[in-house]
């Protein structure tokens, strides 16, 4: 059971990337481009679609199809520039902090407590009300909102491999901090990091849906899964198709994240289980 | 104990002092609320008059300066809506309707998350462990604008059981609390499954068992008690994550709380409702985290010898 | 009649009958108030055994049980779940590995004690823990009550643990390694202990272990494990003095050095084979200095003296 | 089968429980509003949004019939004279504020309440316009009103002073005596309903005076707005039977008449428009010469590449006409719109020196009415891109937009916006395109005198054919991107009966009828 899902799940994660990769040259329809006059087409299976449009179309009467083999790209790079920035921003204060300690550490480990109680989207709302929504202010927003994670993680990591007997060593050897931190502590924390970051994809993924229906999610034309549920919200009886498929995508790609992510936790760390909320 | 009650306090004001000034920078940036108050013929002295009126013309730092002086001697200033409401009663006047809302869903993400992290545990690799750990999962990979309009509708609209919206009666707190607290439930579940299976194999209870203390004593008591300590850790994220979804909810379901105000306000530019909205906020924060960590004395002993 | 008696219990990971087994037809008997050991490297299965007995083992092994084990005459694993409630902590206690881990760090040890005793029906539970602290000697039993494990050291707590295994006035008590986790001193003191403590109650005490030193010192009977058998038993005296077993006699050994935290055996090349992987016949044949062809094959068990059972091809020859 | 009569009788069995909290009572005429504006309760303490309650309490002097004629209101008659500067008003007698105190309407109530609401601190719509032309106001007799203009206005009585504004009458003593609290505090008026109160943030409830009042009778007891941001909660709450009448989009228009419920639109209320920054040629600082539009030819190209009728029928249910300026005006019905011609729009815009198009960007935002806003610009896009106009569209909200507008600078943007037929429409050429106007975004010389002499004209035929050459200039001009004068759908409940909206800001809840 827990072997089969696991490659269901790595299956279909494959699937996404490479959807997001090389679907958008595979679909004949363009993304951004609809006719008016063939708006809120169904799906070809229900009286009034056509085979056309397998998905039918949306608002604009683009292809919902094509949407979402285009949202499929852009919500994977939101996903993968956002964990990105936060892991890196995150682990490398969260390194440093457990590393250095003593005053330093407490500090910086209030700034992330302070990081933590920060009521985000209401800086997220400021933001896009200053330039707009873009990628750019997503990706900086949502950034905002997990980094703190990743330093939590990673100092208690760095607290813990520092006083392990081989660094005690690489130090006595009279090797430098920056090595020990990329030598020893690192390669340490990453499997860790590996976790957390798989399991956020959902996270990053759900956050930039509710910021599209606040207006200030991934800007239009462009389709992200999210701002196409947040597009179709207001038809989910006359024209579900247009929120109910990205929402599928979105709860699909999510569960097969966190199959993998629990897999590589109880391989990885077992010490981690469910302790990344 | 005194020591540490005035660090903390101190912590907090520094904390609630930087996002003062955090939110006022980023609210000044933003464009000011004279644009949205002229009317469409307005003319360039109508608008220096309505800027003097609202103070807006003295230079950034003594508007701060101001703001903080007067805020230490709680007056947050007045909104800038014509009603002039003083802001702090605005916000404290919807913040019942938050508070309870979130209450309300906190219980709900705890009782039920709980209930089912323990199921999943006790029952560990079984078609119900697999369904708890689903269910838990969809929860979190819906977005909630979605998950309330889609039960707005097959609840309230199809089999007319709740009201859609709107903040009142307890039935109003159904649908609400049950979507915010969605995306937390997977949250508890994951958490509470795990320490669960942490418990449950570790070795003070084998010696539960061992006793001959009943597997209800064994499950609820010993196990179930030290699984809720990483709960309790998490409470505050919890928490948060209810504010930040509250944005959201309040807006698919009417409900006039703090999170509408705050979106409202940030839309209309209303200065000093948006910093005492946050504010207010960040104080609750505070006031959770430290709430956590009282909790925490309460059901760790090794804690208490710690601090 | 024994007390305890254990027929060819055999314990798989798992229903199938292919499945690797931790235990295999293991046989064996306790008498009232005697104290048996059981001795063997980690992994032989001798926890497993102790877990069966109370039948504790998680639900996988449980549902790869076969055998039989009677109390007083009774099997225990078909008993019905109302008499199986009964018999843990009331008849047959025990004591775990662990003294750190096994108290439940957020209840006190007071509360963990009188579950205990309220299970054995004391009237006065206060003056009941009190008492039961009393008599594993722990000083100023009454505050100690109100302690939480974490301000107890680790002697402290194991003692804690024994009194929590003897509320019930059991008539059998497995101890399993419940020395291992504490320093040499407080090692032999707490043994010095359970004997007395045995004695007092008249129990019987199955005592698993990996030191011989130990069982010396506490044991009547003695029985090696080895990957999942039981491949020597008898009187500790016939043991120590005649040991048949190549392996009884490696882990005999072993014991001057007392190296009681460490768990490997010196004498013998490479380490216990884990439970999926044991090799065909004697198990013990690939680290047996005296291993011969005939090994492959599963040795009968033979009995030299009345009490003094082995499993070895080559024990008559020896004895020859 | 068996499992869908347990699953039947399992929901009955909850409804019963729960005893069903959400019908709107018998008697209360529920109303979803996305939002109510400030809550405040004098007229001038706020934009004209809230008039959806306030229209219940306060009374005006002048109303409109549904062809946009006056008929008298707190005024039983009124003349202009002194070439429209000086406007006299003879009130009603014995029309009886809703606090005894008060007593009955007099002419210094309405003094007072012209005075507040063109007050410095006045924050209503129209109070800088209104500042600029009124001079000073005398009270003759208690019955009888008489206002002295700076300049003349020949539609006082249609525009500022009429119910589609906000010149509310308010009981002076009542006012005065409640000095600074009374923007919150509960409204007295000659109205219909009084207020029985007001929750910030979620609702405003009146009821129904027990008075033979005057001007109307309605039918319900009760009015409760309620504020629902939300769209898709106030369709649920209109087919759940919670709300009896809200505001909706054109695309819930199909599911409501299929779940029976009944449209009401109020014909050509707001008009959907594309404004181009940086054309204030009149202003040095505020023309952008930069912008590809700053050439006549090319705003004109911009507008023949969409096809308005395309955007109308998908986008609007059909529910509009294709604009041929920014607002509706009637002086305008002879101006024609510009057709959907794409290749004389290639065309112009070769000549104008961009065969290839141009780069630029669309910023816009939602409003109410207004959700259809983001989808337009993107239309507008899809077809500009057909002739090359690769237009960047940047949704945001209104506020940091509108701060941008009117900032004083010379725009490189172009907006969605909505425009509102102004009773006096001069008042809404004025604010789209005079250079007094912080908010223009296309000005002239040429227009700036055609406006002068429109100003100065005072022979109503005159006036009428002054007004239709100027829309036809704008129209010429290309003053913006027309794009449709549409029309106001409210989805209507079953119990409601005859109900009928024809002017922006006039919501006429007082005569909503019951079904039978």
């Amino acid at each position: 059971m827990q072997k089969y899902s696991f490659y269901a799940a790595i299956g279909l994660l494959i699937l996404f990337v490479l959807t997001a990769l090389v679907g958008p040259y595979l679909i004949e329809h363009d993304p951004l481009r609809g006719s008016l006059r063939a708006r809120l087409d169904p799906p070809f299976w229900i009286e009034g679609g056509s085979i056309e449009h397998i998905l039918g179309t949306d608002r604009l009467g683009r292809d919902m199809l094509a949407r979402l083999v285009q949202g499929a790209r852009i919500s994977l790079a939101v996903c993968v520039v956002v964990i990105g920035i936060a892991g890196s921003i995150g682990t490398a204060i969260g390194t440093f902090s457990g590393y250095v300690g003593g005053w330093v550490d407490r500090l910086l480990m209030r700034i992330v407590d302070l990081a933590l109680s920060l009521p985000v989207i209401l800086l997220a709302l400021l933001i896009g009300a200053i330039s707009g929504p873009s990628f750019a202010n997503i990706v900086i927003v949502i950034s905002l909102v997990l980094w703190s994670q990743y330093a939590r993680m990673s100092r208690g990591e760095a607290l813990r491999v520092k006083n392990e007997d081989y660094v005690a060593l690489a130090r006595t050897s009279g090797l430098g901090h920056g090595m020990i931190i990329f030598r020893h502590i690192l390669p340490n924390i990453a499997p860790s990091l590996i976790v957390v970051a798989t399991l956020q994809v959902g996270v990053v993924i759900v956050l930039e849906a509710s910021l599209s229906f606040l207006g200030v999610g991934v800007p239009p034309p462009n389709p992200s899964w999210g701002s196409m549920v947040a597009d179709g919200r207001g038809l989910v009886v006359t024209a579900w198709w247009i929120s109910l498929f990205p929402g599928i995508a979105i709860l699909l790609v999510v569960m097969a994240v966190n199959i993998v992510g629990d897999a590589l936790t109880d391989r990885i760390n077992p010490a981690l289980r469910g302790r990344t909320a | 104990m005194l020591r540490q009650i005035t660090g903390r306090l101190i912590e907090a004001f520094a904390a609630l002092l930087l996002m003062s000034l955090v939110i006022f920078l980023l609210s000044r940036v933003t464009g000011d609320p004279v644009a949205l108050l002229l009317s469409d013929s307005a003319t360039e002295a109508d608008r220096q008059m309505l800027i003097e009126q609202l103070h807006l013309d003295q230079p950034m730092w003594r508007q701060y300066l101001s703001f903080v002086g007067n805020a230490l001697q709680g007056d947050f200033g007045q909104s800038v809506n014509a009603g002039r409401q003083d802001a702090l009663d605005l916000v404290m006047s919807r913040l019942p309707a938050s508070i309870s809302l979130a209450a309300v869903a906190l219980a709900f993400t705890l009782v039920v998350g709980i209930a089912m992290g323990v199921v999943a545990a006790v029952t560990r690799g079984s078609w119900i462990d697999v369904l708890v750990r689903v269910i838990a999962l969809l929860g979190q990979s819906v977005p909630s604008f979605w998950l309330g309009i889609v039960l707005i509708y097959i609840v309230s609209v199809k089999w007319g059981l709740l009201p859609t919206s709107g903040y009142g009666t307890w039935q109003h707190y159904i649908l609400p609390a049950l979507t915010l607290g969605t995306f937390t439930l997977a949250a508890v579940t994951r958490l509470v499954r795990a320490s669960m299976l942490d418990a449950l194999g570790s070795e003070y209870v084998k010696l539960a068992r061992v006793k001959g203390v009943s597997e209800a004593t064994v499950i609820f008591k010993h196990a179930l008690s030290n699984s809720l300590i990483p709960v309790v850790t998490f409470m505050g994220a919890f928490f948060a994550t209810m504010i930040t979804g509250a944005v959201v909810v309040e807006t698919v379901f009417a409900w006039p709380g703090i999170g509408r105000l705050a979106y409202e306000s940030i839309v209309s530019r209303d200065f000093p409702v948006i910093q005492t909205v946050v504010l207010v906020i960040t104080a609750m924060f505070i006031l959770a985290n430290f709430a956590v960590d009282m909790l925490y004395l309460a059901i760790d002993p090794r804690m208490r010898d710690a601090g | 009649m024994s007390l305890l008696s254990v027929r060819n219990l055999t314990v798989r990971l798992g229903r199938e009958a292919d499945a690797p087994a931790i235990l295999d037809n293991i046989s064996l008997d306790v008498d009232p108030g005697e104290t048996v050991g059981l001795v063997g490297e980690s992994g032989s299965g001798k926890s497993t055994l102790g877990m069966s007995v109370l039948r504790l083992t998680p639900p996988n092994l449980a549902a790869g049980t076969t055998g039989e084990i009677f109390w007083r005459g009774e099997d225990i694993l078909k008993m019905p779940a109302k008499s199986l409630h009964k018999l843990r902590g009331g008849e047959i206690s025990m004591i775990l590995q662990d003294p750190m881990a096994s108290l439940n760090p957020v209840f006190s040890v007071g509360s963990q004690l009188k579950e205990a005793l309220r299970r054995a029906g004391k009237p006065d539970l206060a003056k009941a823990a009190e008492a039961a602290l009393a008599e594993v000697n722990i000083p100023s039993p009454a505050e100690r009550l109100r302690a939480y494990p974490h301000q107890m050291s680790g002697g402290m707590r194991q003692r804690v643990v024994s009194a929590i295994g003897l509320a019930q006035d059991p008539a059998l008590i497995i101890c399993d390694e419940p020395t291992t986790a504490l320093d040499a001193t407080i090692q032999y003191q707490f043994l010095d202990l359970l004997r007395e403590l045995q004695r007092a109650h008249h129990m019987a005490m199955l005592f698993v272990t990996h030191d011989f030193g130990v069982v010396a010192r506490i044991c009547d009977r003695v029985a090696v494990m080895y990957a999942g058998r039981i491949v020597e038993t008898g009187p500790v005296r016939e043991i120590f003095r005649n040991p048949q077993h190549p392996y009884t006699r490696a882990l005999l050994a072993a014991v001057p050095s007392t190296s009681h935290a460490l768990d490997r055996l010196p004498m013998i090349e490479g380490a216990p084979p884990s439970v999926g992987a044991r090799p065909e016949g004697c198990a013990f044949h690939p680290r047996c200095p005296l291993a011969i062809d005939k090994c492959r094959m599963q040795p009968a068990t033979e009995t030299l003296r009345p009490g003094h059972t082995v499993a070895c091809w080559r024990a008559r020859e020896e004895v020859a | 089968m068996i499992h869908t009569t347990r699953a039947a009788l399992l929901s009955a069995a909850a409804a019963t429980c729960l005893a069903l909290p959400a019908l709107a009572a018998d008697g209360e005429l529920v109303i979803a509003t996305p939002t109510l504006s400030d809550q405040t309760m004098t007229p001038w303490s706020g934009s004209g949004q809230r008039k959806t309650y306030l229209d219940l309490v306060y009374e005006y002097l002048v109303y409109l019939d549904p062809e946009g004629n006056t008929e008298p209101g707190l005024a039983e008659s009124w003349e202009m004279s002194n070439e429209g500067k000086t406007w006299t008003f003879h009130l009603r007698e014995g029309v009886p504020f809703s606090d005894e105190s008060c007593g009955d309407v007099t002419a210094e109530d309405v003094k007072y309440s012209i005075e507040r609401l063109v007050a410095e601190d006045s924050r209503a719509g129209p109070a800088s316009t209104m500042r600029r032309i009124i001079d000073t106001i005398d009270t003759p007799d208690d019955l009888t009103v008489v206002v002295n203009l700076k300049a003349p206005d020949f539609l006082l009585d249609k525009g500022y002073f009429g119910e589609a504004q906000q010149l509310g009458i308010v009981c002076k003593s009542y006012i005065e005596g409640l000095a600074a609290g009374a923007d919150t505090a509960a409204p007295v008026g000659t109205g219909p309903y009084v207020l029985d109160h007001s929750t910030d943030g979620s609702e405003v409830v009146l009821t129904l005076r027990d008075i033979d009042h005057w001007r109307v009778s309605p039918d319900w007891e009760t009015v409760a707005i309620r504020i629902v941001p939300e769209e898709a909660t106030r369709v649920a709450m209109l087919q759940a039977g919670e709300a009896d009448i809200a505001p909706v989009s054109f695309d819930s228009i199909a599911g409501l008449k299929d779940a029976g419920l009944r449209i009401v639109s109020a014909e050509k209320t707001w008009s959907p428009v594309i404004r181009l920054g940086g054309t204030v040629q009149t202003d040095e600082a505020r023309f952008n010469k930069e912008n590809p539009w700053s050439d006549v030819r090319v705003r004109q190209a911009m507008n023949y590449a969409i096809d308005k009728q395309a955007i109308i029928d998908e986008l609007f249910a059909g529910e509009g006409t294709v604009a041929n300026g920014d607002t509706p005006v009637a002086a305008w019905d002879s101006v024609q719109p510009y057709p959907y011609d794409p290749d004389k729009a290639r065309e112009l815009l070769a000549e104008a020196g961009y065969p290839d198009g141009f780069d630029m960007t669309l910023k816009t935002f939602a409003t109410t009415p207004g959700a259809e806003l983001p989808l337009m610009a993107e239309a507008a896009a899809l077809y500009w891109a057909d002739v090359g106009i690769n237009a960047t569209i940047e949704p945001g909200d209104w506020p940091s937009i509108r701060t941008e507008w009117t900032s004083g600078k010379a725009l490189d943007f172009a907006m969605t916006h909505r425009g509102f037929p102004f009773p006096n429409p001069e008042n809404g050429v004025e604010a789209g395109f005079s250079t007094q106007s912080l908010f223009a975004s296309f000005t002239s010389d040429d227009l700036e005198a055609l406006m002068a002499e429109l100003a100065a004209e005072t022979d109503p035929a005159a006036r009428t054919e002054k007004l239709t050459e100027i829309g036809q200039y704008i129209r010429d001009q290309a003053g913006a991107v027309f794009m449709v004068l549409a029309n106001e759908p409210w989805a209507v409940g079953p119990d409601v009966g005859e109900w009928v909206i024809d002017t922006a800001y006039v919501y006429n809840f007082d005569t909503v009828g019951k079904a039978e």
